[in-house]
């Protein structure tokens, strides 16, 4: 899920119950991506259901989370990994929980199947706690304002740097290196981590590139078979998708964007 | 020197200093006048400044002082700056800073462990906005990078230093209750 | 508004402003609040920040009001200044040292060759903040001279040895993590 969809809410969404209700997909598909994560949803479940965090009722929650899912899943919202993953573990949970308890075993609070969940569940909200704390600290601190440039501030017109900077800049200059240079490699016999690179490129210019306009580029058989190679090191690297929007339809290679890596993992 | 000598000479410094002024860098400029003196004199002048009711207040942050606008006048200075109200970090960067603020130094992979959600964006968010940085490398397999709060972070949520997070204890009972 | 709501919020905008203020530009953020009635409340607040003793002194400048230190103070306000020479570079020196950082030893014709730029001033930035230092002559038709970083560079951020410069992997870790 992209931060942008997240921008506007801090603290619990108001979401009405799942399918039925009678608002249209669109206010459905911004309400739902609120839910930053699967732990989110999970504690508005709870909070909705009115049950103690210590003592979830898993069954019940388990189906309406389901219920959720299926609902994003209706409404076309991409729905992320670890929603499914959650799901996995909360049917585990739900599963384990069901199995008859040896009887002889003593009694220990420490085998609740329902612990890590409940622990990761407290975490997370501390931590939303805190997030919420920050944010009102931005605020106040936001409506302090420092004083405006004298004149001893004018020799100093450039920006401060970080390493994280210095590397940022680092790869930048590459980059126009590479663009430059890229013309007279195209000539050579070219290498696996050009070739790479030489697809990343293409990649990143139009967003999407047909995997048979890519091939049939190609001068020689070694070049195909260094094209199929660097498109799986760059599928491994997650450096690109490769997506096939009908069955027998062109396979697009397209770039990962920053927004989207979230949601495909 | 007397604490009403340094007063003056401290507003100034401050008034002056592009980053929030800490009392060992006064304490150089005035050729090693004890931090002591120092100290009392900049505590008064927080005071002083509060009880003239000026536009001006005086704080603590990241290790230093510093003078900015009252808060409550925010809405003139707004006018004159045609400022914007600085972008808002999303929920997902608040969160994914607070698990880094806490949990400092921290790799990606053990933030993803906490918020169970991938934050990678996040991150690069933060590091963007200079909030949070790099502190090397964890000596494990793989050599992850680790991140912790900067200097920045500090003055953008106005505190003076880590202590001052709120305990994350207090906030395990909005569940509870 | 009274003399003693308008003085606050004159000193707070006369403070954030890069340019001296105008009577008349006050007003307009004031919305039309009576031009006499700023001037009136901005001469007391002259007369107020004087009585203060503080380090400030607001004055009329180029038909506008202006914070500034007291002259009496300035040279704490040079030692300050000068004490704080810019920890800061050029993006031409940065991307000049990023060069450097992750290439060498490497020679000023090399580094043309990456960034199809001449850097030599921005060379000769690096040098004079010691960022970089000379490491020797490079044995080829015209020994041109070798560069790279200085412990410095280092310290300035915050690396305990190069091997902790940020890696290409790392950057790959944080987007497709």
């Amino acid at each position: 899920m992209g931060e942008a969809a997240t921008n506007h809410s801090i603290g619990l969404p108001e979401l009405e119950t799942g399918t039925g209700a009678n608002s249209s997909g669109e206010q459905y598909r911004v309400k739902l991506e609120i839910f930053e994560g699967p732990l989110d949803l999970l504690l508005y479940l709870i909070k909705k259901e009115e049950v103690s965090i210590y003592d979830i009722p898993i069954a019940r929650i388990t189906e309406q989370y389901l219920e959720y899912l299926s609902v994003m899943k209706e409404l076309d919202i991409g729905v992320a990994g670890e929603f499914l993953l959650m799901a996995a573990t909360l049917i585990q949970i739900k599963s384990r929980m069901l199995l008859p308890r040896d009887p002889l075993a003593p009694k220990d609070e420490a085998d609740d199947p329902r612990n890590e969940l409940v622990y990761q569940l407290l975490e997370h909200q501390k931590f939303k706690g805190a997030a919420n704390v920050l944010h009102q600290r931005a605020t106040i601190e936001g409506a302090a304002y420092h004083r405006g440039a004298i004149e001893s501030d004018g020799n100093n017109p450039e920006i401060a740097a970080t390493i994280f900077q210095l590397f940022e800049v680092f790869r930048q200059v590459l980059d126009r290196q590479r663009a430059i240079t890229e013309i007279e490699i195209a000539r050579d016999e070219m290498t696996m981590s050009e070739k790479i690179a030489e697809i990343k490129l293409l990649v990143a210019r139009s967003g999407q590139v047909r995997a048979a306009d890519l091939f049939s580029a190609a001068r020689s058989r070694r070049e195909i078979v260094l094209i199929f190679l660097g498109l799986l090191e760059l599928v491994k690297e997650l450096a690109v998708r490769l997506v096939q929007e009908q069955t027998f339809g062109d396979i697009l290679i397209r770039s990962r964007e920053e927004n989207q890596i979230d949601a495909v993992v | 020197m007397t604490t009403s000598e340094l007063k003056p000479i401290i507003e100034a410094l401050i008034f002056v200093s592009e980053e929030p002024l800490s009392v060992k860098q006064i304490a150089i400029l005035l050729e090693d006048e004890a931090v002591e003196n120092i100290e009392a004199a900049a505590d008064e002048l927080i005071e002083d400044i509060d009880a003239r009711e000026s536009g001006l207040s005086m704080r603590r942050i990241a290790g230093g002082y510093r003078l900015t606008t009252r808060p409550e006048l925010s809405e003139y200075v707004r006018r004159l700056l045609k400022s914007q109200p600085s972008a808002r970090l999303s929920l997902a960067a608040l969160e994914t800073l607070a698990v880094i603020a806490y949990k400092q130094p921290i790799t990606i992979p053990e933030i993803l462990e906490i918020r169970g959600k991938v934050s990678t964006s996040a991150v690069k968010t933060l590091l963007d906005r200079r909030l949070i940085v790099s502190k090397g490398h964890k000596q494990v397999v793989g050599r992850p990078m680790l991140y912790g709060t900067s200097k920045e972070f500090l003055i953008h949520f106005g505190l003076n230093d880590l202590s001052e997070l709120p305990n994350l204890e207090d906030f395990e009972d909005l569940v509870s209750s």
